[in-house]
């Protein structure tokens, strides 16, 4: 686990201290009146990655329980918070290439792409694990540390899954872990929140290697969206996969399928999305979605170097079929999000 | 248990008119009732052996319940043994005594958080506890004592410890600090992890496997010297076990094991099978599949059985069929549990069955150990197909044990035709402490004391077995000087296991001066070890790397002196025992093994042997530095209780000249330097001695990722390690072991099939049984 | 291979066998061999090395908590004492002896005694603390002899002295590798002062002054533990050698 | 009606009264009350004493209360330990099978649900009847005493000694049956195997010494065994051995402890017993042993004979008869730790065979050194 090699250390050393917006107050209570309580949170859980007290989610929510006893005051979170000081952005973003692919090795929607760029990349040996969400029996998700492409077997890694993950906290776990480097899928709040974690931390900055970004509209709590789901008439036991088509949400069971207008579950979409003006996830290295491309293919944004390294790899071995790509297609979206800076409270 | 019930006993001795003469009666002559439930009764036998002789005090031991009035209950109860722990006590006399002595029968002790065992608080009315792992004779000498003060009208604790108040000037509040256990979250596990090794022969192994198999497996690797892995897929394993017994003379299997990959979502079921062909012996081949973990409608995961062809994997697959909840299909054994008790939590090596955590931080109001119900319906059935079938063919059933003198810590569920054994059912588990499970949740380093203490009269090699596999994981080589002081305690471990098995032997074929001749050369042992190590029967005292600490010229020198010692009164027993016509004419020619019979239940270690299969590993795959020495592994083709006894006796004599000549290598070698400085990092000066770095040398241990198997020679035969790494983890994902007793067990049945019912306790005596071992 | 055959015997031979047998229980009849300890008015001499009942010195404990990490069976755990430090208990009740505590304890304010011979009328009782594993307790001897095995190259005898053994022995302190905790990562430090909280020597401390903290490890108090090495979030920290 | 005072002369003819010169001082002291002089007389009444004092219940009960212990201590010197010796550590634990015995008759007596209640409970008591009563036969005066010691006096008393004898296996039986237990069962059947295999060579071995003697009464046979050369073992020791062997398997000695072995079937028939009730089992063991070592001293070591002490009086024709007994019940003690059990069928077999064999070959003998007149 020794990264660098045993360096005699110091014994005394200075950390910078963020600023206080309310002086008397603990950071945790400033973090709560900034962002969570101004519903401007996105729960991309970047505070309770870095806290060593306790941030954790209560009820949808990021809350941190005895916060006044437990607390350390050390303003990590306020830190790493990616809406602390929020500057919503939205388009495309710069980008070297815009292409469609298609997973050969991997089946399934956007995921098999994302799938195919985390496996490369461990091939590679450009990260020694990769982070995905998965989902347990009730579809709730669950992190997983990809290693070996063996792992990937399950079939739960697959598909979209439109709760929240607990990705960075699992990041964090990682990034403790890995020796090479660790590779990540996220939302673009995720994205966005790594990033800052990268910007505060040099750890972060030499261990987390890849970022792939994913398209992404909104997302849903897993106690709201599962009351709802159960409400519709879906049967968790039997759940084969969720889609969204058409302005459809799909819900396709062993014994049947369940559709709606995606419309009806505007409501429950969690607060921090309503913020949310990044669809293309702009800060990551590669973002993915379908949008954009042919039925099969997931359109792939590279933004750096790394992500078109692995792209090239994948064309080399020929793991995936490569097409072309129309960024016209996703302006509607784009825009739809960027009609949301009109919610963020200044 | 009520206040009322537990000085119900004193009640009743100060009742009457003669109570002066009954109390006086009870106090010299309390009986114990010989209910060995765990290993603290190695040491209870050393405590009525010549060694201490408690039948000074009065106390006689005693087989049955309806004659003693006093139970030590001696160690772990584990659930499916508390009810025969009540059912004993009842059928006892007033007024009676309990007292438990160990750690494991008062909050657990080692396997406190264990999903098998009860607190024999919970199910009888305790008058003493006894602390240690094992107690030493002289503190269960003290219980008795205590007792009959107790009796006497004098209730008490014999320690008196004295308060000091503790420093208390200005107060300052702490973090309390975090668990050391690191787990890795949803790591990979590989079974098959290749490692490059110099290994020509393995090589063409390989190349012939593909060959051979053609399409039938999914990767062969080499994953160490003489390891090779398989994978396929469970619709073409019979085919590949049928290949590989056809073509290579495969013949046995060693290992069945199942890891449960939880996140995954899926089951890697291990076959580790080998053959006795000369070139075959060290070699071990891996046979692994994958299977879903889920399945349709409640029923356990399928899987087809190798038992058909191989019946050494027959009770192993049981036993994983009770672990996890995977049918073999094609075992006649899955629709019954055979290691567990019917009131034990279901599938409890699945990873989703958690054990509690432990606590580094004594507070007020928090529990010591977790409470645990104890079993609440005092049955322990027959199966309803062994009694319709002895009802159908007229045979009478006899349950032999768990509380029986000679029956150990087990039940044999006997069907009798007249005087003749139609079949004996096995049925373990009453000492099942649930190892393995223990294992996956505790350090590397932990695991150490835990693994001795399924075999507390071998101790040594249960623990170099454990040690070497972490060993070859990392590594590590082991300084000379240790592997020679490694060598002599693994061969006084030897001896002293086969005198324990020697003794019990005797005791079984009705020979009480055997048991006692041989009990005083144990006790000789355990001087030799109790110097060295600082304990008698469980000393942890070998560690990755080497051992705690050097031992002294004069220990050495005892060593030496007791490999002399050892004659004149090896001769004595022999005189009396071996030779003693009697005794000959009760084994020989009884319980015959051939050697086909031998292989295919899978019996290992001294008992292989003497049906005349070459097998030592000692030879096959030497370790430490049996290949420097000078001796001579043994054989015989008898294969009776006779041969095997004696086979086991001429193996000892090798061992005392193994220790003799190693003493005398050691003594010519520079003193310290006994731990690998690889392991020691920075902490270098403390080779030769680890005292005060411990935990900071070994606390934060790591295994490469993969699985690692090490075989050793234990006293009774073979005993396998296979641990099992996630490479992130400073604990176990999984520990397999396979002890030499529990592949015996199937060698027993055998073996007494027709014979007569008391040659059922010769056939039993001859091969070494120790439930515990056998059990885990 | 040594082949070890199974013996045939005729009459003849047997009646020999027959006899040895009766011979040797005759002599042993005679000159018995006898090396019963008889406890309570006897008591082994135990090694020094001996791994028996566990006492502690307050002086020496940098409160590491390592004989707590360490314990197999969960039987050492700390407790809080008056002045706010930890220091460990031990439940006899759990403990196995296998004395990996006293290992790992590099101060030495653990050590062993040769008391092993205890009966507790309770379970309860079984809870050593802090305060009572200062001073040797007593226990209930009946013992007035001492016994100590010598085994010599003919046979194990047993010599027999008038004394009272004591048990309790003086132990060497392990061997000292004066270690410090050190920042080798500054620029990763998030300033929560988890290290400082941990710190039980009170040998970290920090200051917070124009929206900088300044940290400080006094490696004069700094007794090594690693507790703060352990607690760290982003693993700053390190134990080197002063 | 009894007539007391025919009594009273019967009791103080010639030669009826036990004389010890050494304590006849002593009842001289003794205050000259009728009624005390009467009873003293009466218990020195020949007939009386040797039921009451010695051989019968008085000797009986102190080495019941002592044998046991010897038979530990024994066997605990040569398995190289001590044996019983805390309780009243001056006295050397002499005393342990007294704390046995007060721990016994003090003990709950446990008669499970499945057992026979009634035969239970009788048959430990019962065993009893045929284990005391063959030691009224048994002659203890020396061949020089002018009268013989001995309670009842019977040309058939080897005879009935042996048919009693016989009856212990009947009681046994009745133990286990009582018991109801599987253990029990087995352990029964063995001991009616058992009951098989020694009888028959038993009785034969009897049979050869009562043809070598030509009489079987008990005082006959001592006074023919009156020099050592004359004694039963010398002339012939096949029926000793014989004998001898076959109290070891009659008493359930190692190597034939088959019936009960512990390790095997948990003491047999005795195995649902408890408190006093295994306390009386456990004692009979011991009673049978007495009486079998007794008939062996009888038959084939002299009875009585021996040099004659004069202090002793009457008495010492008894101390001699006493400690061969020992002797004989020390050799069957110490068997226990020299060997191993046999198994039934092996028990079975020997009995049948070599013991068989033996005891034919003892009656031929007898037969022919009677029909020659080797007797001398």
């Amino acid at each position: 686990m020794e990264m660098a090699a045993i360096a005699i250390g110091e014994s005394e050393w200075e950390v910078a201290v963020p600023d206080k917006p309310l002086k008397d107050k603990l950071y945790f209570e400033n973090l709560k009146s900034v962002v969570i309580d101004t519903n401007l949170c996105s729960r991309c859980l970047t505070c309770a990655a870095i806290c060593p007290g306790g941030i954790t989610v209560v009820e949808n929510k990021v809350d941190f329980p005895d916060y006044e006893d437990k607390c350390l005051d050390c303003g990590a979170c306020v830190r790493v918070c990616p809406r602390f000081v929020y500057e919503p952005k939205s388009g495309l973003g710069s980008y070297i290439d815009f292409i469609a692919g298609r997973s050969k090795r991997f089946a399934g929607q956007d995921g098999a792409m994302v799938t195919e760029l985390i496996v490369s990349a461990i091939e590679m040996g450009m990260i020694d694990r990769g982070l995905f969400a998965g989902r347990d029996e009730k579809w709730a998700t669950e992190m997983f540390h990809v290693r070996e492409p063996e792992q990937l077997a399950i079939t739960t890694l697959g598909g979209t899954k439109y709760t929240f993950a607990d990705v960075l906290p699992e990041l964090k776990k990682a990034v403790m872990f890995t020796k090479r480097g660790v590779g990540v899928v996220g939302t673009p709040c995720i994205v966005s929140g790594i990033r800052k974690l990268q910007q505060e931390f040099p750890l972060f900055r030499e261990r987390v290697k890849l970022v792939v970004g994913l398209f992404c509209t909104e997302n849903f709590h897993y106690g709201d969206i599962s009351k709802f789901l159960q409400e519709k008439g879906v049967d968790f036991d039997k759940l084969i996969k969720t889609d969204i088509t058409k302005g459809k949400f799909i819900a396709t069971m062993t014994d049947g399928e369940v559709k709606f207008k995606v419309k009806e579950v505007e409501e429950i979409v969690a607060s921090g999305c309503n913020v949310c003006t990044d669809f293309t996830a702009l800060k990551s290295d590669a973002s993915v979605g379908s949008v954009g491309s042919a039925a099969g293919f997931s359109t792939m944004i590279v933004r750096e170097e790394n992500a078109k390294e692995i792209i090239g790899y994948i064309k080399e071995k020929g793991y995936a079929d490569f097409d072309e790509a129309t960024p016209e297609e996703l302006d509607y979206l784009i825009n739809l999000k960027k009609g949301r800076e009109k919610n963020i409270k200044k | 248990m009520e206040e009322g019930e537990k000085n119900r006993n004193i009640r009743i001795l100060h009742s009457g008119v003669f109570t002066p003469l009954r109390r006086w009666g009870t106090k010299w002559s309390l009986w114990p009732c010989h209910f060995v439930t765990s290993c603290c009764g190695v040491e209870l036998a050393h405590a009525f052996a010549c060694g201490f002789d408690g039948e000074r005090l009065g106390t006689l031991n005693m087989g049955i319940a309806r004659q003693a009035n006093f139970i030590i209950v001696e160690g772990t109860i584990t659930r499916k043994m508390a009810p025969a722990l009540r059912i004993v006590w009842e059928q006892m006399p007033d007024p009676k005594f309990v007292n438990v002595i160990g750690a494991c029968g008062q909050r657990g002790g080692i396997f406190w958080n264990s999903y098998n065992i009860v607190h024999p608080s919970d199910v009888v009315p305790v008058d003493f506890f006894i602390p240690g792992c094992p107690i030493t004779p002289e503190g269960l000498l003290r219980g008795v004592r205590a007792v009959q003060e107790k009796i006497e009208g004098r209730d008490r604790t014999t320690i008196e410890f004295k308060h000091v108040d503790l420093p208390s000037v200005e107060k300052e509040e702490h973090r309390v600090p975090t668990t050391p256990k690191i787990f890795a979250p949803t790591p990979a596990i590989r079974v098959d992890v290749p490692r490059e090794v110099d290994w020509d022969f393995g090589k063409e192994v390989v190349n012939n496997l593909k060959a051979q198999l053609g399409g039938l497996y999914n990767s062969i690797a080499i994953t160490d010297k003489n390891r090779i892995a398989i994978k396929t897929t469970p619709e073409n394993l019979m085919e590949v076990a049928r290949k590989l017994s056809d073509s290579m003379g495969i013949d046995h299997v060693k290992n069945v094991n199942v890891i449960d990959v939880a996140h995954e979502r899926k089951f890697i079921v291990e076959y580790m099978v080998s053959g006795y062909s000369k070139e075959l012996m060290p070699v071990i081949i891996t046979i692994f599949t994958e299977i879903g973990r889920e399945t349709e409608a409640e029923a356990e995961p399928g899987f087809p059985s190798l038992t058909p062809l191989w019946e050494s994997a027959n009770y192993s697959e049981r036993e994983m069929h009770d672990f996890f909840g995977v049918s073999f299909e094609g075992n006649k054994g899955m629709n019954e549990k055979f290691l567990l008790a019917p009131d034990t939590p279901e599938y409890p090596l699945r990873k989703d069955f958690k054990v509690e955590e432990e606590l580094y931080v004594l507070e007020e109001g928090v529990p010591l150990a977790p409470t645990i119900k104890p079993p609440e319906e005092l049955t322990m059935p027959v199966s309803e197909e062994t009694l319709d079938e002895a009802e159908k063919n007229d045979e009478m059933v006899a349950c032999i044990g768990p509380h029986h003198p000679g029956s150990g810590h087990l039940r044999w569920i006997m069907r009798l035709k007249g005087d003749v054994i139609v079949e004996v059912n096995p049925d373990p588990g009453y000492v099942h402490r649930s190892m393995e499970k223990l294992a996956e949740n505790r350090l590397y380093i932990q695991n150490v004391p835990l693994f001795e203490r399924a075999n507390i009269s071998d101790p040594i090699n249960m623990n170099l077995g454990y040690v070497r596999a972490i060993e070859n994981a990392l590594g590590v080589e082991v300084p000379e000087r240790a592997k020679y002081l490694r060598t002599i305690m693994a061969e006084l471990s030897r001896i002293g296991a086969f005198f324990y098995d020697a003794g019990i032997f005797s005791l079984f074929t009705g020979h009480s001066t055997g048991f006692m001749y041989v009990w005083a050369i144990r006790e000789m042992i355990l001087e030799a070890i109790v110097r060295m190590t600082g304990s008698r029967c469980t000393p942890s005292f070998i560690i990755p790397g080497g051992i705690r600490r050097d031992i002294s010229d004069d220990v050495l020198e005892l060593t030496r002196n007791f490999t002399f010692a050892i004659d004149t009164r090896l001769r004595k027993f022999e005189d009396i025992f071996v030779t003693n016509p009697v005794f000959i004419a009760r084994t020989k020619g009884v319980g015959v093994l051939t050697r086909e019979d031998a292989i295919r239940c899978g019996i290992v270690g001294p008992f292989l042997r003497a049906s005349g299969v070459e097998y030592d590993i000692r030879k096959a795959e030497p370790y430490e530095v049996y290949d420097q020495l000078d001796w001579e592994a043994t054989t015989g083709d008898a294969g009776d209780c006779l041969g095997r006894f004696l086979g086991r006796l001429e193996e000892i004599k090798q061992s005392v000249g193994i220790v003799r000549q190693a003493v005398d290598a050691v003594k010519g070698m520079p003193r310290g330097n006994v731990i690998s400085e690889e392991i020691l990092g920075e902490y270098k000066e403390v080779s030769d001695d680890i005292r005060g770095y411990f935990f900071r040398v070994y606390g934060n241990l790591v295994l490469p990722k993969g699985e690692w198997t090490s075989i050793t020679e234990a006293s009774r035969g073979t005993l396998l390690y296979s641990i099992i790494s996630d490479g992130e983890s400073n604990v176990p994902y999984r520990v397999r072991v396979v002890t030499p007793c529990w592949m015996n067990l199937r060698g027993i049945i055998e073996a007494s099939k027709g014979e007569r019912v008391a040659d059922f306790w010769t056939v039993y005596g001859s091969f070494g049984y120790f439930p515990p071992e056998a059990d885990r | 291979m040594k082949k070890v055959a199974v013996p045939e015997y005729r009459v003849g031979e047997k009646v020999k066998l027959h006899a040895r047998a009766i011979g040797t229980a005759m002599v042993e009849s005679v000159y018995p061999k006898t090396v019963t300890t008889q406890y309570p008015r006897e008591r082994k001499k135990m090694p020094d090395n001996f791994r028996g009942y566990i006492l502690f010195e307050v002086d020496k404990c940098i409160s590491c908590f390592q004989c707590a990490f360490v314990c197999p069976a969960n039987a050492v755990r700390a407790k809080e004492a008056p002045n706010g430090r930890y220091y460990p208990t031990i439940d006899y009740a759990k403990c196995i002896f296998c004395h990996f505590c006293i290992d790992s304890c590099s101060g030495g304010a653990l050590k062993t005694t040769k008391i092993h011979d205890v009966a507790y009328k309770d379970m309860d009782e079984m809870l050593t603390l802090t305060e009572e594993m200062i001073e040797p307790p007593e226990i209930i001897r009946e013992d007035k002899k001492s016994v100590e095995y010598l085994i010599d190259e003919k046979d194990l005898h047993l010599k027999r002295v008038r004394e009272v053994d004591t048990l309790f022995v003086a132990v060497t302190p392990p061997v000292e590798i004066p270690m410090v905790s050190q920042c080798i990562d500054r620029a990763n430090c998030i300033g929560c002062r988890v290290c400082e909280e941990v710190c039980e020597s009170g040998a970290i401390s920090s200051s917070a002054e124009n929206g900088v903290l300044k940290m400080k490890i006094d490696t004069d108090k700094c007794t090594g533990c690693g507790l703060c090495v352990k607690e760290c979030s982003m693993q700053i920290l390190r134990l080197v050698r002063k | 009606m009894i007539d007391i005072n025919s009594i009273i002369s019967e009791m103080t003819t010639e030669g009826s009264q036990v004389i010890i010169p050494l304590i006849q001082q002593m009842l001289g002291l003794l205050p000259d009350i009728p009624m005390i002089k009467l009873m003293v007389s009466f218990i020195l009444w020949k007939p009386i004493f040797a039921a009451l004092i010695c051989p019968g219940f008085s000797t009986l009960g102190i080495l019941l209360l002592f044998f046991p212990w010897i038979e530990r201590k024994l066997c605990a010197r040569i398995q190289w330990r001590v044996g019983p010796r805390e309780v009243v550590r001056w006295l050397g634990g002499i005393i342990q099978l007294l704390a046995d015995t007060l721990k016994f008759i003090f003990q709950e007596v446990i008669i499970h649900k499945d057992a026979h209640k009634f035969y239970f409970l009788q048959f430990p008591l019962l065993t009893f009847i045929p284990a005391l009563l063959p030691i009224l036969f048994v002659n203890i005066a020396s061949a020089d005493a002018e009268y013989p010691l001995v309670a009842i006096q019977s040309p058939y008393a080897i005879q009935i000694m042996l048919a009693l004898i016989c009856l212990f296996p009947v009681f046994i039986l009745g133990m286990g049956w009582a018991s109801n237990s599987r253990y029990a069962f087995i352990g029964t059947v063995r001991e009616a195997f058992m009951y098989f295999a020694y009888e028959v060579p038993f009785i034969i071995a009897v049979l050869a010494m009562i043809i070598l003697f030509g009489t079987s009464g008990s005082v006959a046979i001592t006074e023919w065994q009156s020099t050592w050369w004359r004694w039963g073992i010398i002339c012939n020791p096949f029926a000793a051995l014989a004998f001898f062997i076959g109290s070891a398997m009659a008493t359930s000695r190692l190597p034939f402890e088959i019936p009960e072995a512990d390790q095997e079937v948990a003491f047999g028939p005795f195995v649902e017993y408890s408190g006093i009730g295994f306390g009386l089992v456990y004692i009979v063991c011991y009673e049978k042993m007495y009486v079998l070592s007794a008939l062996m001293t009888m038959l084939f070591l002299g009875g009585g004979n021996g040099p004659y002490i004069a202090p002793l009086g009457d008495l010492s024709g008894a101390v001699w008869f006493l400690l061969k007994t020992i002797i004989v019940m020390t050799t069957l003690a110490i068997l226990r730790p020299i060997y191993p059990r046999y198994r039934l069928d092996q028990g079975l077999g020997m009995g049948w065979s070599a013991i068989l064999f033996l005891a034919l070959i003892a009656l031929v003998l007898s037969i022919i050194m009677r029909s020659v007149g080797m007797v001398l």
